[in-house]
């Protein structure tokens, strides 16, 4: 059932294959059915949190060290794998609009291939099935970015986003290989192994790198901001919202609970990155002249924010982070949907070519008004609650790194406004090579809709989610040993 | 009459080896480079032998044996792509063969 | 039976014997009848490959010796003897394109492939350095004259020059090595060289340094490794891509014998040896960066994998040979498969030697550009590819190998870093949507599309179910 | 039909929401009239419940009449490990109560007031969606019965006002306005977020009954740190200082805008956050002491910079400032019940100021500078006389009800020990009746109309019955308290029963009041001496005190003040990690690598001279240091081996 979870997109990706590149309606319908399949499927899933689990396993290596075919759900990894599934619908359909017909058909191929790579890394029960998917969501993209990189900057934003995270992954594999030849198998979920303190911390090293290199976070981030910009935002949509959190949940899944004292021996050193990358990308977006990009910078801080949750060690803010996990994936899907339904109608996204699109688009201010207070962190919206629970709970263990991410609460009210401003108010501007910009059509209205429904919901009511995510898994188990609840 | 101790015959062939390195590397003529080689194999036998009659042991002078054999064949192979290259080129300097590079 | 005291089984000898008499059918068909068509000898030639598995077949998993012990089939010489014959059967293949060898006799070149892979067999069953020199020689003297065949063009005798010339240096050393080595032990089989090795006494020491050269050269291994980019590049394709695989798969046999009967676990005594792959591993990947010619490019790439190959032996473990033989089969599946594909689109000539012919590929030649990006995939290491999943095995071996072990693995993720580059840039001028100069010619020629499916399979298949192969090979040692 | 109104609570909440979706999702559709009228119709609806419900409340007794609604629906907001749960109720008591009825009520006249005032607006529709989300979140403030809804109000009302202030979002300075005014709000939010987090590390509650429940458990200083944290939050909403210099420019806002949410209802806020917090305050006299400083100094220095601003709105906007300065100087000392009740009074009064300003201003098409203005006594009769009335309630003048709440904090000052701030307070009295009667001559009277444009009647129902109404209120409102008998505290006793103080406006110190009286004439004889005697008086005083005249026009040039001190440096850092850090230092990293394998690259391929000589030299150099290390290595060997 898992299985076929996962692999149902890329056997729709097959389909697509056999379907005519003319045949574009019929292209569009596969896609849209495959990826609404796949969220239907997934939805199955739901009742698993938070306490239970949904395991499959089959032989799969044995030998030196042994490996079996284990995926699994549980009531953490189902969040990230419904998030998946659940951004992925609205970026097939935004694809629609991509804006080369003749190879829409390979785009979506690629589209479906990265839903199931990264589904895969979410259910992996198994270190070397994680690691397999981990580097394989790496080449969709990078051959989507390749067809697209007419630019040199295009070409740079390629070229980084493949070698950094490979790099970071291959730095990863010599971790996991020196992990395994101390576990002997790569089932190392749930075991709790006796590592020396010096190989923890080195393992932990290795596995963090990669982790912190995928989020990114601060100063590992040089590869996102070009790729980010340069995706078509139907793809970015997808790597910020869902491939960024792939990091995190290797250090809640795998890295926190392999090894929780070098864990804590790292921490500050963590705790730093974070408040680094919070204030380094909110004062970057703050500076920024390019909406994507700004986005970009935005989730850079944000996702800041979750490493900080996860680092303060408090009972409160590990079940914040994951609330702010995926909220956050629904906020920068939002807005980076938004954005490139924009640059659509502008053909830019440089703040400084257009604005005040509200005069001629209200529909689409309304869309981006309620994106933007999202990522502003307007209260009642999801963004607010993950922000708040994460800083109350760190507050409790940490408020010194605490209080100075505060100070970002403030910047995204700056950098927000920047950019719901830039783009929508003030007198009407637009390039002169262009038509006056259409409202929203109900194709792109629809495809937002249920992300901006989603950051009401999760903002009025996140104990929704948080009751479904178990308040101790094993991360919280071992990580918050050392800290007394109050 | 006296034995000629062993490490004399090592010594000897130590040297021609290291004559026919020498030879190798100062040469341009891809002939006389293959006749510092020959030199090198010889200096090879010569320890083979040496060794074989130290240890009252056949195999050594099998070696020996051998290695004169593929020497020979070695030669002709190597003589005649020297000459497939003096069919295209009037001379054969070996720094003039250095079309491929980087 | 028995001649002179000299015991033949020609059931160990068998496809050895099978692949001689290959040959020399192959050059009497070639006599009595006038103008055979090449593919009619290429045909015998690949119908010998398969004679010689079939006469593999039976020794697998026996450990037996013959000729009075100076050959054996065993755990060293099986599984190489295979990827050989394999290498033959798809050299032989490509050779057969149409613009493949022109100027020479097909005869004459069949059975120079079929003798060189015997000697191939020769180095991968001797037991003593005669057995070796022979079988190195054999390989060697061949391929000399093999890397000229491109005849036409004046880099094809540049490679054969500067091959024999080196070769033949190196074969120097590799003859005052084993007379060295012979006079510590007294003795030329290796069983016995392991008495000395424990001692290291000083004739020792210089005899296998020596040797190891010699070894070294054969393996591309820096810093005996300037030959290689340019007899690459010179040689035909299909002569490419067997010097790529079979010598690699011969030397390492020799190598491995050595390292296991002579040296056991003693691995300080090789550290010459790690030096050698760590220096290869960082020199090839990094040479490899700005070449824009296919061949050349590969040659560099071939350096830094025999550096990896190495890893495998580091810890001298239990498992190190299987997960040495598991990388080479996965290396021939892909290396092979990518020579395949050049050859196949320059229908045997150099044509798509520059990448930049590869500009745009993927959309005139889908197909053959998913092919390639595969082998490149697995080359680079990418999960779910043979090549990862060899990587794993090597980095087990490496990190268990102690420290000089650990040094050789991080050497080997250091490389691999810097190779993603160089196989990706390929992959990008496939898939970047600009088109490039068109091609000269563009072929499509059956014959070649068996290796390359062959290929594709082994390529997915041992990265997907490792485990059929990882048992296959450990069950035959 | 106790029960009713009881079960009905959660509706006020919901009107005035459903109102605003029903206008944005459905308003394109129907015509403009109409969704005017589901704005008013949905305010209205929550008004009647409201005074339902208080009909309901205030007659129990002071045990019954805090009460918390349960929804059908029982969840948390939030129910986080160890003990973080954040419930979703609804607060209903005394205090909540004040604040609707006046939220709306006030809302509801104002309503009626736009319908015909923005009638000429081509987004008349989001205007009505907006004021009905405002009225909302507001009312979510008030009936929130734990800080995080509170602050989910306290953000939404900043959302609004945002979106109300850059109503006219194709003005630069009213979309720069309404940024200068969200960005202060958050700074506000972080102030209450940073109360919240030291609640929940001494109380592990967010909620008002465990928080004010346990406040004698948390130590006096964190007290004091809570109280700190949420006065920041009050002064940002309030506009008191340091944190005040958003009010002046909304103005840009429509006048409907500006009466409601920046003089009515949103900016005091703070206020209410401060009387809702008091038992914090109660137990941490440091804290309280600085609201009541703040207050006292923002009501005079509000005072000072009204006296000479010449946009009719800016002036009002100052005395919204002092007005809220006397309520936070009220609330921070202690008189709590004096406090709310100038709160309601003021709601009156200065929303008639705005109302009555509002025609004016619509009457001239927009004109707003009082230079332009001047007699218009006899053109517009109805905004003068309803404006004079506003202009003596605020002044404090007997029998209207800016006298009697003013007096009461005066008084309650006085009482409580403050001398200097009882200073202020006076003098600020003196200084609002000058600066209101400045305003009434210079715009009514003096003379001839100055202005341009021609005058327009005044003659729209809608626009002139909520401005009687609320002319009517401004007189009679004050006489909820009368001497010896004080229904307001009265009414809010069961509130504020444990404050360390007497609520009770009832004695009545008839010689203050008196004084106070006088100096307020004052200030309106000196008014009518500069401005309509004698102008050059007024003239001569611009002369001679140049600089501070300069002084207060620019607002005490705080503006400028925090431009240097704080957005320039945040943006000048920006900028510098933009253009020079990220490229230099972040993007150094990969680029160094590419040069280093790109050189290392080149090194190798440059050893690759094709000379076979070369290659021959490499080979045997190589075969000897490898010798050379063997040797080394082996020997290292044997003689480790060596026993």
């Amino acid at each position: 059932m898992i299985s076929v979870l996962v692999f149902l997109p890329a056997l729709f990706a097959l389909a697509l294959l056999c379907v005519p590149r003319a045949n574009a309606s019929l292209l569009k319908g596969i896609a849209l059915a495959g990826a609404l399949g796949t969220f239907a499927l997934s939805c199955v899933l739901l009742p698993v949190a938070p306490a239970g689990a949904a395991q499959e396993v089959s032989d799969w290596i044995h030998g030196a060290v042994g490996a079996a075919y284990h995926v699994r759900v549980d009531g953490i990894s189902v969040w990230f794998v419904l998030l998946t599934t659940f951004l992925t619908v609205p970026a097939v359909w935004a694809a629609f609009s991509y804006r080369d017909l003749a190879r829409l058909r390979g785009y979506l191929v690629l589209l479906l291939l990265f839903e199931w790579t990264l589904l895969g890394l979410f259910t992996a029960g198994d270190l070397l099935l994680f690691y397999i998917y981990w580097d394989l969501m790496l080449i969709p993209v990078f051959l989507a970015l390749v067809a697209f990189a007419d630019t040199p900057s295009a070409r740079r934003a390629a070229w980084g986003y493949l070698i950094y995270n490979l790099a970071g992954g291959l730095v990863l594999l010599a971790g996991v290989i020196a992990l395994v030849l101390h576990t002997h198998t790569f089932e190392v979920l749930n075991g709790s192994f006796p590592f020396t303190p010096v190989l923890q911390r080195w393992l932990f090293a290795a596995f963090a790198l990669a982790f912190l290199i995928k989020t990114p976070v601060f100063p590992f981030h040089a590869w996102m901001p070009a790729a980010y910009t340069q995706s078509p935002s139907s793809l970015v949509a997808i790597i910020s919202g869902v491939q960024s959190k792939a990091g995190l949940y290797g250090f809640i899944v795998f890295a926190l609970p392999l090894f929780p004292d070098a864990a804590q021996y790292f921490a500050p050193a963590m705790l730093v990155l974070a408040v680094c990358s919070i204030l380094y990308g909110a004062l970057l977006a703050i500076a920024e002249r390019n909406a994507k990009t700004l986005v970009a910078y935005s989730s850079l801080s944000h996702l800041g924010l979750v490493l900080l949750a996860l680092f303060a060690f408090n009972f409160t803010s590990l079940p914040a982070g994951v609330l702010m996990i995926v909220s956050h994936g629904l906020i920068a899907a939002a807005l980076f949907l938004l954005v490139g339904f924009i640059e659509e109608r502008t053909g830019t996204n440089e703040l400084a070519a257009f604005g005040g699109l509200a005069a001629v688009a209200p529909r689409l201010w309304v869309y981006m008004l309620i994106a933007g207070m999202a990522v502003l962190g307007l209260p009642g919206l999801s963004g607010f609650a993950g922000e708040f629970l994460i800083l109350i709970g760190a507050w409790q263990t940490q408020p010194v790194y605490t209080s100075f991410a505060l100070f970002t609460v403030v910047l995204a009210a700056v950098y927000a406004l920047r950019l719901l401003q830039g783009t929508m108010h003030g007198p009407l501007r637009v390039p002169a090579d262009v038509p006056p910009p259409r409202d929203l059509r109900p194709r792109e209205l629809g495809l937002v809709a249920p992300l901006l429904v989603m950051i009401f919901f999760l903002g009025v009511w996140p104990a929704w989610l948080n009751d479904r995510v178990p308040a101790q898994n094993p991360a919280i188990g071992h990580t918050t040993a050392l800290v007394q609840p109050r | 009459m006296p034995q000629v101790p062993l490490n004399l015959y090592l010594e000897l062939s130590a040297v021609l080896f290291i004559i026919g390195v020498i030879g190798f590397l100062l040469r341009r003529n891809p002939i006389t480079m293959l006749m510092a080689i020959e030199l090198m194999w010889n200096a090879g036998n010569l320890a083979f032998i040496a060794f074989a009659r130290n240890f009252i042991d056949m195999s050594g002078q099998v070696f020996a044996f051998l290695v004169i054999t593929v020497a020979a064949a070695e030669a002709a192979i190597a003589l005649a792509i020297v000459v497939m290259v003096f069919r295209r080129r009037e001379n054969a300097d070996v720094d003039d063969i250095s079309v491929m590079r980087g | 039976m028995t001649i002179q005291g000299v015991n033949f089984d020609f059931g160990i000898l068998g496809p050895i014997s099978v692949l001689v008499i290959t040959g020399l059918v192959v050059l009497l068909v070639d006599l009595v009848g006038r103008a055979v068509p090449r593919v009619v000898l290429y045909g015998i030639g690949v119908a010998g490959c398969a004679g010689a598995f079939i006469a593999l077949a039976p020794l697998y998993g026996r450990s037996a010796t013959t000729v009075n012990g100076a050959f054996a089939t065993d755990r060293f010489s099986w599984g190489f003897s295979a990827v050989l014959i394999f290498t033959l059967a798809v050299t032989l293949l490509l050779s057969s394109l149409r613009n493949a060898d022109d100027g020479n006799s097909p005869a004459s070149y069949a059975a120079l492939l079929i003798f060189c892979t015997i000697g191939g067999l020769i180095m991968a069953g001797a037991t003593t350095l005669i057995g070796i020199f022979l079988g190195i020689e054999e390989l060697s003297l061949a391929l000399y004259v093999l890397a000229g065949t491109g005849y036409p063009r004046p880099a094809s005798e540049e490679a054969a020059l500067k091959y024999v010339l080196l070769g033949s240096l190196a074969s120097g050393f590799l003859i005052y090595g084993s007379a060295l080595l012979y006079g510590s032990a007294g003795s030329v089989s290796l069983s016995a060289l392991s008495a000395a090795a424990s001692s290291l006494p000083l004739l020792f020491v210089i005899g296998f340094g020596l040797l190891l050269v010699g070894l070294a050269f054969k393996l591309a291994l820096s810093p005996f490794h300037l030959w290689t980019p340019d007899v690459y590049e010179g040689s035909p394709i299909a002569i490419t891509a067997y010097m790529t695989v079979a010598v690699k798969a011969a030397t390492f046999a020799v190598l491995a014998r050595f390292v296991y009967t002579v040296f056991g676990h003693d691995s300080v005594a090789l550290v010459p040896l790690w030096l050698l792959a760590i220096f290869s591993m960082l020199v090839g990947s990094f040479g490899a960066l700005r070449q824009r010619n296919l061949k050349r490019l590969l040659a560099y790439s071939s350096i830094a994998q025999a550096g990896f190959m190495v890893v495998a032996l580091s810890g001298v473990g239990e498992y190190g040979l299987s997960s040495l033989l598991f990388y080479l089969v996965a290396y021939a599946l892909m290396n092979l498969g990518a020579f395949a594909v050049i050859a196949m689109l320059g229908d045997g000539d150099e044509a798509y030697a520059d990448i930049d012919a590869y500009r745009a590929l993927f959309y005139r030649r889908p197909w053959v550009a998913v092919a390639l990006t595969l082998f490149l995939f697995s080359l680079a290491g990418i999960p779910g590819t043979a090549g990862f999943y060899g990587k794993v095995l090597l980095l087990e071996q490496g990190f268990a190998g102690g420290p000089w072990g650990i040094a050789l693995a991080l050497a080997l993720i250091a490389g691999s870093i810097v190779s993603i580059y160089v196989y990706f840039q390929v992959v990008w001028a496939m898939f970047v949507p600009q088109e490039g100069e068109q091609p000269v010619t563009a072929g499509n020629s059956w014959l070649t599309w068996v290796p390359v499916a062959v290929g594709v399979a082994g390529v997915v298949a041992l990265g997907v179910i490792p485990q059929v192969f990882v048992s296959i090979v450990s069950s035959s040692m | 039909m106790a029960d009713f109104f009881l079960g009905a609570v959660p509706l006020i909440l919901l009107f005035p929401l459903v109102g605003a979706a029903t206008i944005a999702l459905f308003g394109p559709y129907v015509q403009r009239s109409a969704s005017a009228f589901i704005g008013c119709l949905s305010i209205g609806l929550s008004f009647l419940l409201t005074v339902g419900t208080s009909f309901v409340i205030f007659p129990l007794s002071p045990a019954q009449q805090t009460l918390y609604t349960h929804s059908k629906f029982v969840g948390y907001w939030a129910h986080l490990p160890p003990d973080l749960i954040i419930g979703f109720r609804l607060l209903i008591d005394p205090l909540s109560l004040l604040w609707m009825l006046i939220i709306t009520g006030v809302g509801l006249l104002i309503h009626v007031y736009s319908v015909s005032y923005m009638a000429s607006d081509k987004n008349y529709r989001t205007f009505f969606a907006y004021m009905n989300l405002f009225v909302f979140t507001m009312l979510l403030l008030v009936m929130a019965d734990n800080f995080l809804w509170l602050l989910v109000g306290w953000g939404g009302v900043g959302l609004a006002s945002y979106l109300l202030i850059g109503f006219y979002y194709d003005r630069p300075v009213a979309v720069l306005a309404a940024r200068k005014a969200l960005i202060m709000n958050v700074i506000g939010d972080v102030g209450i977020m940073l109360a919240m987090f030291l609640m929940y590390a001494h109380v592990g509650s967010v909620s008002y009954q465990n928080v004010f429940g346990h406040v004698a458990t948390i130590g006096t200083s964190a007290l004091t740190w809570i109280g700190v944290w949420l006065l920041l939050g009050a002064v940002a909403k309030s506009a008191q200082l340091p944190l005040q210099t958003w009010l002046p420019d909304a103005m840009e806002g429509p006048t409907p805008v500006s009466a409601l949410i920046h003089a009515a209802t949103m900016v005091t806020a703070g206020v209410y956050l401060i009387a809702r917090a008091h038992p914090i305050y109660d137990n941490a006299p440091a804290a309280a002491e600085l609201v009541a400083v703040v207050g006292g100094v923002t009501a005079l220095f509000a005072a000072t910079i009204g006296c000479v601003q010449y946009d009719i709105k800016r002036v009002l906007a100052y005395s919204t400032m002092s007005q809220i300065g006397y309520m936070m100087l009220a609330v921070g000392a202690g008189a709590f019940a004096a406090g709310a009740f100038h709160f309601m009074t003021h709601a009156f009064f200065k929303a008639l100021l705005f109302m009555s300003a509002g025609i004016v201003i619509h009457a001239l098409g927009g004109e707003q500078d009082i230079r332009k203005m001047g007699g218009l006594a006899t053109r517009l009769p109805f905004a003068y006389w309803t404006f004079l009335v506003g202009a003596v309630a605020i002044a404090g003048i007997f029998p209207f009800a800016g006298f009697f709440s003013k007096d009461a904090i005066i008084d309650a000052v006085l009482k409580l020990h403050h001398p200097y701030l009882f200073v202020f307070t006076v003098v600020a009295a003196g200084l609002t009746a000058f600066y209101m009667f400045r305003l009434v001559f210079l715009t009514f009277l003096t003379g001839a109309y100055r202005g341009d444009h021609e005058v327009h009647a005044e003659t729209e129902r809608t626009m002139t019955v909520p401005v009687a109404i609320l002319a009517v209120l401004s007189l009679i409102g004050g006489w909820i308290v009368l001497p010896h008998h004080d229904e307001l505290s009265f009414l809010l006793r069961s509130t504020f029963a444990d404050a360390p103080f007497p609520q009770s406006m009832a004695d009545f110190n008839g010689w203050l009041s008196f004084g106070v009286l006088l100096i307020a004439l004052a200030g309106i004889a000196f008014a009518w001496v500069a401005y309509q005697w004698r102008p050059q008086i007024a003239a001569a005083l611009h002369r001679s005190l140049g600089g501070v005249h300069a002084l207060l026009t620019n607002a005490y040039y705080f503006d400028t003040i925090y431009h240097w001190l704080f957005e320039w440096p945040v943006l000048a850092l920006a900028q510098w990690l933009r253009d020079a850090f990220e490229v230099d230092a972040v993007d150094a990293l990969p680029a160094l690598a590419l040069r280093a394998g790109a050189y290392f690259g080149s090194l190798s391929n440059r050893w690759e001279t094709g000379y076979l000589r070369r290659y021959g030299l490499t080979f045997v150099v190589g075969a000897a240091l490898l010798l050379f290390i063997y040797l080394f290595v082996a020997h290292g060997a044997t003689a480790g081996a060596a026993p």
